[in-house]
């Protein structure tokens, strides 16, 4: 099947007070129609940017998107021009936020708010518009939706909030949907239901879902493929069944033994040692060296490349072909990196 | 909402009493009064002890307090000293004058102000920004009485465009819309000068306001549903961004009230403002602290109208 | 710079070091980086400096009518190698009375800023600290004063107060507290529920060391724009009261009773040497203040860290 | 959204013209039988700067301040009597050399005794509404000045007649001393010869059925404040408060009517009133002396003057440890460069003054004393005193510095620059001065202080040093006397320099009763005379105000008795 | 049996907010905490469940006097707090401290990190400040700061290293009782573990007593001796860990646990997905809070309010199905 979207090297930086910053660091992927893909990482991997950057979302002048493409039906968006970026945006691609309160705008009602992208892109009279942003609230389960088309934001809950977000981004049919952190914000019996409501439309509309998240239960129970983020680069790329049942990337796996987890109990958690760096101070290698456990002089010294084992792909010198692993000393013990902050 | 307006009402009784209170303790701090400033040889000085004496201001101050308070309820808010005209009426026959000339001011800073602040805000770190920015450093900066003597110079006297002061065109009874024209000829440039530093204040406001909202999520949300940047800008962005600058509206009120004292000086504008600065050089009790309730009573209404347009523009707040 | 060259030969200390002057060294970065308020900030530590040296910056005794000939005063001399700007209407010279007139006005503002913002602080910090009715009688008694415009209130306070420097200060001390109370009282409220404020009286820290330890230093950034916009009001407040006639009184001189010769068409039309330097005296102060506190308060906001 | 704002913003500008083109309908508008309609034929009002298409008799004439009320009685300032002498008559009214003449009275006889003055009142004269001017109208206005609710300043002028004090008492229902002989006649009789009675009857005559049926006490509500009825050249048409009175030509004018049609009476700021002569909307304002420069260039206006007849002074606390002798006064009186002072802020528009009377007033002395520049003088003054120069140069007696602190009244600019002027002069010499400048009230409170129940109590020490203020004469030189009678220190007068000097107190109380002018003024200049010796005032100078007037305007004659007084006389090219 | 540190009775804290009414006295109040009982035994830890708005958090302010709580009691070794004088509770506070969720918030920016560990000392160990500064040491090196920070203000450190030294100011005064607010739900995952082993370190170590209040099951599955599981105010739910996570009782705690995702995609679960939302604490539901919610409700549930009962095993539940419930998962 052919690519939906193929995102190849892409590359934002961000500049302030002089300094450059490579949030977006050369990310390759790809989606096909109707599926998911959970992008992974902690605060500051990049994933947001990512996202951000696919619609030129980002802010100027600080943020750019110095390199790479953004394939998108055929059509690189990073060479788009505003107004035809703007044609995409909301009817090909939309998305979600993680923060349904202060994603929505306050001072327009819900139904407004849904209507404008309607007849923003699909040319639909105010009137027909009001009675698809009904018809879409309905979609995503709102109760009583005819009431609710005129309320504002604030009279709403958090999980409604997310709700109507999602149904103005489904409102146009997209054919990608970038969800950024959905559910975070939301508690977890709220999150339930928003997840629940993500996969029955995603099955009903196969709209193609670039999921950004930092929960990795949230990606096993959605995504179909799984690229994990480590600061401005991917690090591991494969199917979700793959990467769940051998993660192959020490921080992948670091993360997973991180979490406490809800089904079988450890006495001791077995966390990854040390702060994620600022990526300034990662001046050559791999950047994950510094928290890694099996780190080599190799690492420090070159970056490997995202190595390629049968479709599962993880950027890591212990995949390549010349990976000699010495008596580990590992720093484990202590939980303090002096590299800090 | 009418609760919410009784509410707002009723608390501001308090503070109400407390204007009164204090209109009437500054008065009483000053020394002299307005006998004094008709000390003549002729008059014998019992002569004006004796109308001191009638005038009241040797009663024990919470007694001419609560004949004061009892005046102010009758409307007549005293007499004047010298003349014995009741000040509410004086007040009330400049009160026109004052109302044209801050409300063009104010009118003319929000309709230039917000305009130029969305400018500025939307053209951030572009030359139109910098160079906005820089003049209304200069708006807030410059000394009304100097700005409005320089207008008064060059549009009136070396140009010969503008009528150098006063209200109207005297002696010419006209009516209609050339007596709408001559009062807009005659506020136009009183009220830009009124109108500068608000016009500086609102602009700078604006423009903080709107780059704030712009880095809201919801832009982000607007942005991403394919808005054009104008439609984004002007009804997502501004219309957020407006609520903020209301609270301006309550500010800029005693702000123009207390302005009005100079510009209506400078321009011989018969408001409120040259009554206040006559009254004061005459001593005139009555007039001034009828003037000071006045305008403090003015102040508060502005307030409690910016709060109920606060509210009332933002949906999230509840009544 | 030289600070910092030594501290990189040490080379332990250098990363401690330098982060330790990290946060002031970020929002002076802020602050240098905003050009206007560079150029604000020079133009007014020059200011400063002219003022505190003016017994020796000055040319001539601000208060002495130049004797010309027969006797006369000099008046109203047009800028001459004598006088660099002239003299006034009673012959006094411009430069140095420009000189002693920024001392005098500058010194009015400073301090009534600092009374009003004494006064400011103190009622807003008990406002918001302590809450209930405090806060409710502090709080109605702010309503009240700022119900009558600062000007107003200034000018109906200096006719009642007879003018005098002193007084002309306290004036302008006591009408302009309002704001600085209201800001403090709100950053104040915002600060109590800061979840360190809450550890502190978890540990059963006095009110008092906690406002003084852990609020205030807290709520310096708003104060101190605050104060500096402040510092530009007052000026003008000064130079408004001055032109009416109730300000700074002569022969003090100061920039607004200066500027008050300007009142004079003729002085206007034909003497532009005694009204363009004060004028250009209290514009150029009032921007720079204007700029200064512009640039600090994007420099000291915490909002602006990312 | 938008749209609703800007809705808003043009409703409010709306109803912001539209309150004020109300406002003018709502301001006083009243005297009946005079409508708009005359105004009508004139030119409209074009306001352009080279041409002059005023209309044709109309003068506009500005001041800087506002009248409070045109009743004349009432608290008459000089804001309301430029506007009352045109509006109202008096019996009797100074001519050029202050000599009383007949206004409304056609003659008078004095009797032999000096106490009857008998009026023969002018006939057909007519109030502007119509009704007949009687003496009746001359009796109700002297009558109600001595009411006993009456309490608007006028008093003094009636209290020398027979009777008045037992009236204002309620001791009788009638003056005795005010009789009305017939409708033309009237006689007023003094308790006993005073000579600046006649003076006191410089005052308008009221029609008394506008006002009889208001008690006096009650006048300062009456709605003719504001809207008054005369006998004068000029008929009140309407005042729009805060910008301008207007009055007409009274066409029935018994001594003939004026030459113009109307008269404007604007008031505002000195420097806008200029402006507004500069741009020709204003024909006649009076000029700051330091403003002339910027008229005197002017092709289409000339400067007029006006001769004030006031001595600008600086007075001494005689109770003050240094100025209780004559010898410290004299001293700094001979340190004031008076030449200097003159040129340097008045120019041609000042003269130095030495006699604390006016120099053009027949009350002047041509032989006192004068004090000339000389500080060798004021050094051996000072010595003689007991005065030595300490270490710092300034002279000191019992370890007392002789310093002392100056307090100026704000408002005009000469005065507050005569006090620094002063300051440098005298600091020269080895004295001490410190300059406080206080508004006109404020300063008043220092020399006629009172005790914390409102009460007038005596000036003491603490209460002033010195003061420079102006004095001039209105009428009569009578006025010194409650200035330099020792019988008038506050709370009895306003001899708040507490002079004592039993000789001047003779002469002061003498001269009242002297009819005959030339013997009294023989009194006067002695007592000019003395008060030089003892220069408890230290005259500076007099100043006289010039005003701009246009071109156009013909016969603006402003002298001592005001700027309007001449109105009938103006015309206009 | 082991000693109870503190015993929460009847404890209450409702705000009243500024309701509609003008003059009338009928305020809107927010039942933030609605009658809960409980108790901690000494060195043990007990986790706090719940979602937002379920008054958690104001429990644990309230037991610590940081807000005043309108009814109850709360007994630390046998004394009163809410009796205490203001003198006497300013003492008692050295044995019950807190830690904040916020890293950010809850260190005052301005002080240095020295600083910060001292001033609890001043206030209630009489040492020298050379001994203060020895024992800053101790604690820095005790929760695994590089004691050479000393100097150091909050910002220069990430997001975990501060919830250290948030936990060392806890710490520096030696309490009994620690209350644990949500003190690694800011945190990223990876440090996440770090902190959480830090936490059940310095249990061992100092025999320290820890109410842990977290929204995150997972989390308190991991640290907790007990499990409270708040709704609306209310403890619904009150039991040991693995009878809680065995046999969870209560609808609500069921449809808790059987919400969080879980990082197995080969894991395909029947969930219990409830409906709607979380009602307002302003006038919260008649009879139980969640019968809005709950899949089983039943008539009764409307109406009346359930008590906790004993459903034996140290079990205590509050639900009028209790005996009908079995764990439905698997």
């Amino acid at each position: 099947m052919e690519n939906l979207l193929e995102v190849n090297n892409l590359k934002t930086y961000f500049y302030n007070d002089g300094a450059e910053t490579a949030a977006v660091d050369g990310v390759s992927f790809e989606l096909k129609k109707g599926e998911t893909l959970g992008l992974v990482g902690e605060s500051g991997s990049g994933k947001s940017v990512t996202s951000l950057s696919i619609l030129q979302l980002i802010q100027k002048p600080h943020g750019k998107i110095i390199d790479g493409e953004v394939i998108f039906k055929g059509k690189d968006l990073v060479k788009m021009g505003e107004k035809e970026i703007r044609r995409v945006r909301g009817n090909d691609i939309s998305m979600i936020f993680q923060e349904p309160m202060t994603s929505l705008n306050p001072v327009f009602t819900v139904g407004n708010q849904i209507m404008e992208v309607l007849t923003q892109h699909q040319g639909l009279s105010k009137k027909e518009a009001r009675v698809r942003a009904i018809e879409m609230l309905k979609v995503v389960g709102i109760p009583s939706a005819e009431q609710r088309v005129d309320q504002y934001p604030h009279q709403l809950s958090g999980g409604m909030r997310q709700r109507v977000m999602i149904a103005m981004a489904l409102a146009c049919n997209p054919d990608l949907l970038i969800a950024d952190e959905p559910t975070t914000a939301l508690d977890v019996t709220t999150q339930a239901q928003i997840l629940e409501l993500m996969n029955e439309l995603k099955e009903k509309l196969e709209t193609a879902i670039l999921l950004i998240t930092h929960d990795l239960g949230v990606v096993a129970e959605t995504a179909d493929k799984v690229a994990v983020m480590y600061l401005g680069r991917i690090v591991e790329y494969s199917d979700v069944e793959t990467f769940f049942e051998e993660p192959k990337h020490p921080y992948s796996q670091g993360l997973i033994k991180s979490v406490p987890s809800i089904d079988n109990r450890v006495d001791r958690l077995n966390p990854i040692i040390g702060q994620v760096p600022h990526p300034s101070e990662v001046k050559s290698g791999c950047r994950f060296a510094s928290r890694c456990e099996r780190v080599q002089p190799i690492c420090l010294q070159d970056e490997p490349n995202l190595i390629d084992l049968q479709g599962h792909k993880v950027r890591c010198w212990m995949y390549s072909d010349n990976w000699i692993e010495k008596g580990v000393e590992t720093n484990a013990g202590e939980v303090t990196s002096s590299r800090g902050a | 909402m009418k609760k919410y307006l009784i509410k707002r009402l009723l608390q501001s009784i308090p503070i109400l009493i407390g204007i009164t209170i204090m209109t009437f303790a500054i008065m009483q701090l000053s020394p002299g009064n307005p006998m004094q400033t008709m000390i003549d040889p002729k008059i014998s000085s019992e002569e004006m002890q004796r109308a001191q004496e009638n005038l009241g201001l040797n009663d024990p101050l919470p007694v001419q307090y609560f004949t004061w308070i009892k005046e102010v309820f009758t409307g007549n808010l005293g007499y004047t000293v010298k003349t014995g005209q009741p000040v509410g009426q004086l007040i009330l026959e400049r009160l026109p004058a004052t109302l044209l000339l801050t409300g063009t001011a104010f009118v003319m800073a929000f309709v230039v102000g917000i305009p130029l602040g969305v400018y500025s805000a939307t053209n951030r770190f572009k030359a139109p920004d910098y160079v906005l920015t820089v003049l209304s450093f200069i708006g807030i900066s410059i000394p009304s009485f100097f700005f409005g003597l320089g207008m008064i110079f060059i549009f009136a006297l070396k140009l010969g465009w503008m009528p150098t002061s006063g209200m109207v065109t005297i002696g010419a009874d006209l009516t209609g819309f050339a007596k709408f024209m001559d009062y807009v000829k005659h506020v136009t440039m009183p009220s830009i000068v009124l109108a500068l530093p608000t016009i500086a204040v609102v602009m700078r406001f604006t423009r903080s306001s709107m780059l704030e909202v712009l880095n809201q999520d919801f832009i982000r949300t607007a942005d991403s549903k394919g808005l054009s940047k104008l439609k984004v800008n002007l009804k997502h962005a501004l219309r957020n961004a407006l609520i903020p600058v209301i609270t301006i509206f309550g500010l800029s009120i005693p702000f123009l009230f207390g302005g009005a004292y100079i510009t209506e000086h400078i321009f011989n504008w018969p408001g409120m403002g040259s009554l206040g600065i006559q009254s004061i050089v005459a001593r005139e009790y009555p007039v001034i602290m009828a003037l000071n309730l006045f305008t403090s009573i003015l102040v508060m209404t502005g307030n409690l109208l910016a709060d109920v347009m606060y509210a009332w523009a933002d949906p999230r707040i509840r009544y | 710079m030289s600070n910092v060259e030594l501290q990189h030969n040490q080379a332990g200390l250098v990363q401690i070091n330098r982060k330790k002057r990290w946060r002031t060294n970020a929002s002076w970065k802020r602050f240098k980086k905003n050009k206007l308020a560079v150029f604000g900030a020079i133009v007014l530590i020059t200011l400063l400096i002219v003022s505190v040296l003016a017994p020796i910056l000055a040319p001539h005794n601000p208060y002495e009518s130049t004797k010309g000939e027969l006797g006369l005063f000099d008046v109203l001399a047009p800028p001459s190698g004598e006088h660099l700007l002239g003299t006034d209407s009673l012959g006094r010279d411009m430069l140095s009375r420009i000189i002693y007139g920024g001392r005098v006005s500058l010194t009015v503002a400073f301090v009534a800023v600092m009374i009003a913002t004494f006064t400011g602080v103190l009622l807003g910090v008990v406002a918001g600290y302590y809450g209930k009715w405090v806060d409710t009688v502090i709080m109605r008694i702010t309503d009240v004063v700022i119900c009558f415009p600062v000007l107003f209130l200034a000018i109906t306070v200096a006719t009642i107060l007879k003018p005098s420097l002193f007084n002309v200060i306290i004036i302008i001390g006591l009408v302009s507290w309002t704001t600085m109370t209201r800001l403090v009282r709100g950053e104040v409220l915002r600060l109590r529920e800061m979840e360190y404020i809450e550890a502190t009286k978890a540990m059963g820290q006095s009110d008092f060391i906690i406002i003084i330890k852990h609020i205030l230093p807290n709520i310096m950034a708003p104060i101190i724009v605050q104060g500096t916009l402040q510092t530009a009001e007052a000026i003008l407040t000064e130079s408004a009261l001055s032109f009416l006639g109730v300000g700074v009184q002569q022969p003090i001189p100061s920039w607004g009773n200066m500027l008050n010769e300007a009142t004079s068409i003729m002085v206007l039309q034909f003497k532009p040497w005694v009204w363009m330097p004060a004028g250009f005296a209290i514009l150029l102060t009032i921007l720079c203040i204007n700029f200064v506190g512009d640039g600090l308060r994007d420099a000291l906001d915490p909002k602006e860290k990312n | 959204m938008k749209k609703k704002f800007g809705l808003i913003s043009v409703f409010f500008l709306f109803v912001f013209l539209f309150l004020a083109a109300c406002s003018s309908d709502t301001t006083t508008n009243n005297n009946n039988n005079n409508t708009d309609k005359e105004n009508d034929n004139t030119s409209s009002t074009e306001t352009s700067k080279e041409e002059t298409p005023k209309e044709v008799g109309t003068v506009t004439v500005a001041f800087n301040s506002e009248p409070g009320n045109l009743n004349p009685v009432i608290w008459a300032t000089t804001s309301d009597t430029n506007v009352t002498h045109m509006v109202f008559d008096s019996l009797v009214i100074p001519d050029k050399e202050l000599k009383m003449v007949g206004r409304l009275a056609e003659s008078w006889e004095v009797s032999e005794d000096g106490k009857t003055y008998t009026f023969h009142l002018k006939k057909d004269v007519k109030w502007h509404d119509g009704e007949p001017f009687t003496a009746k109208d001359v009796e109700f206005t002297f009558t109600s000045l001595a009411d006993s609710t009456y309490d608007a300043g006028a008093y003094w002028r009636v209290d020398p007649i027979v009777g008045a004090a037992e009236y204002k008492e309620g001791k009788a229902d009638k003056i005795e001393g005010i009789e009305v002989v017939d409708d033309h006649t009237i006689k007023f009789t003094t308790k006993e010869p005073f000579a600046p009675f006649i003076s006191g009857l410089f005052i308008a005559v009221l029609p008394a059925h506008i006002l009889q049926d208001t008690p006096p006490g009650e006048w300062e509500k009456h709605a003719s404040n504001r809207s008054p009825i005369g006998t004068g050249p000029f008929k009140f048409v309407k005042w729009e408060s805060g910008q301008y009175i207007e009055l007409e030509a009274n066409k029935e004018y018994f001594a003939g009517a004026p030459k113009l049609d109307k008269v404007i009476v604007r008031f505002g700021d000195a420097n806008t009133m200029l402006a507004s002569v500069l741009s020709q909307d204003v024909d006649i304002t009076s000029v700051p002396v330091a403003e002339t420069p910027s008229v005197a260039t002017l092709d289409f206006a000339s400067l007029v003057n006006q001769d004030a007849l006031s001595v600008y002074y600086v007075g001494f606390n005689s109770k003050n440890d240094h100025f209780n002798d004559p010898k410290v006064r004299q001293a700094l009186a001979h340190a004031v460069n008076k030449e200097a002072m003159v040129a340097s802020i008045l120019g041609e528009y000042g003269e130095v003054a030495d006699d604390v009377f006016p120099s053009a007033h027949w009350s002047h002395s041509p032989n006192l004393k004068v004090y000339d520049y000389d500080t060798s003088k004021s050094d051996a003054l000072l010595k003689e005193a007991g005065y030595q120069k300490n270490s710092k140069s300034i002279y000191e007696k019992d370890g007392k510095e002789l310093s002392f602190l100056m307090e100026v009244p704000t408002g005009t600019k000469e005065r507050e620059k005569s006090g620094v002027l002063l300051k440098q002069m005298w600091e020269e010499l080895g004295v001490k001065m410190e300059i406080r400048s206080l508004d006109f009230p404020t300063l008043v409170t220092k020399l006629l202080p009172t005790t914390d129940d409102g009460k007038q109590r005596e000036v003491t020490k603490e209460d002033y040093d010195a003061y420079i203020l102006g004095f001039g004469i209105e009428a009569d030189p009578d006025e010194y006397r409650s200035y330099f009678g020792s019988a008038y220190m506050p709370p009895n007068g306003y001899n708040f320099v507490g002079y004592s000097n039993p000789k001047v107190d003779e002469l002061l109380e003498a001269q009242t009763k002297e009819i005959d002018l030339e013997k009294r003024q023989q009194l006067i200049w002695q007592v000019g005379e003395k008060l030089a010796e003892d220069e408890i005032w230290i005259p500076l100078y007099e100043q006289v105000s010039p005003f701009v007037v246009n071109n156009r305007v013909v016969g603006f004659e402003p002298d001592f008795r005001g700027a309007t007084f001449n109105a009938k006389d103006w015309s206009v090219k | 049996m082991p000693e109870k540190l503190l015993q929460v009775e009847a404890l209450k804290k409702w705000f009243p907010i500024e309701g509609d009414g003008l003059l009338s006295k009928n305020q809107n109040i927010v039942k933030a905490v609605d009658d809960i009982s409980f108790y901690i035994e000494k060195g043990e830890t007990l986790g706090l469940v719940g979602e937002s708005g379920c008054g958690k958090s104001t429990a644990g302010r309230v037991i610590l006097r940081l807000i005043e709580a309108t009814e109850g009691r709360i007994i630390i070794e046998n004394e009163d707090i809410r009796a205490l004088s203001s003198k006497k509770l300013k003492k008692k506070r050295k044995d019950m401290q807190i830690v904040f969720q916020d890293p950010y918030a809850s260190l005052n920016p301005r002080l240095k990190v020295g600083q910060i560990l001292e001033e609890p000392m001043s206030i209630h160990i009489n040492i020298s400040k050379k001994e203060r500064k020895e024992r800053v040491k101790q604690i820095m090196a005790d929760v695994g700061l590089n004691a050479a920070y000393i100097d150091r203000y909050p910002h220069e450190f990430s997001g975990g290293q501060r919830q250290r030294i948030g936990i060392a100011r806890a710490l520096a005064v030696n309490p009994k009782l620690i209350i644990m607010d949500e003190p690694v739900s800011a945190l990223d995952v990876s440090v996440q573990a770090q902190v959480l082993n830090l936490i059940q370190d310095l249990q061992a170590k100092y025999k320290l007593t820890y109410l842990f209040i977290t929204h995150n099951l997972s989390v308190v599955k991991h640290i907790s001796n007990r499990i409270a599981v708040m709704y609306l105010g209310k403890i619904v739910e009150i039991s040991e860990r693995d009878e809680f996570f065995e046999n969870p009782k209560h609808p609500y705690s069921q449809a808790l646990l059987s919400a969080i995702p879980k990082p197995d995609p080969k894991l395909k679960r029947q969930r219990v997905i409830l409906n709607g939302d979380i009602p307002s604490p302003v006038n919260p539901p008649e009879g139980c809070r969640f019968h809005t919610r709950c899949p089983y409700v039943m008539d009764i549930c409307k109406s009346v309010q359930p008590e906790l009962k004993d459903a034996g095993n140290n079990h205590f539940v509050a639900c009028h199905l209790e005996s009908v419930i079995t764990r439905k998962e698997e």
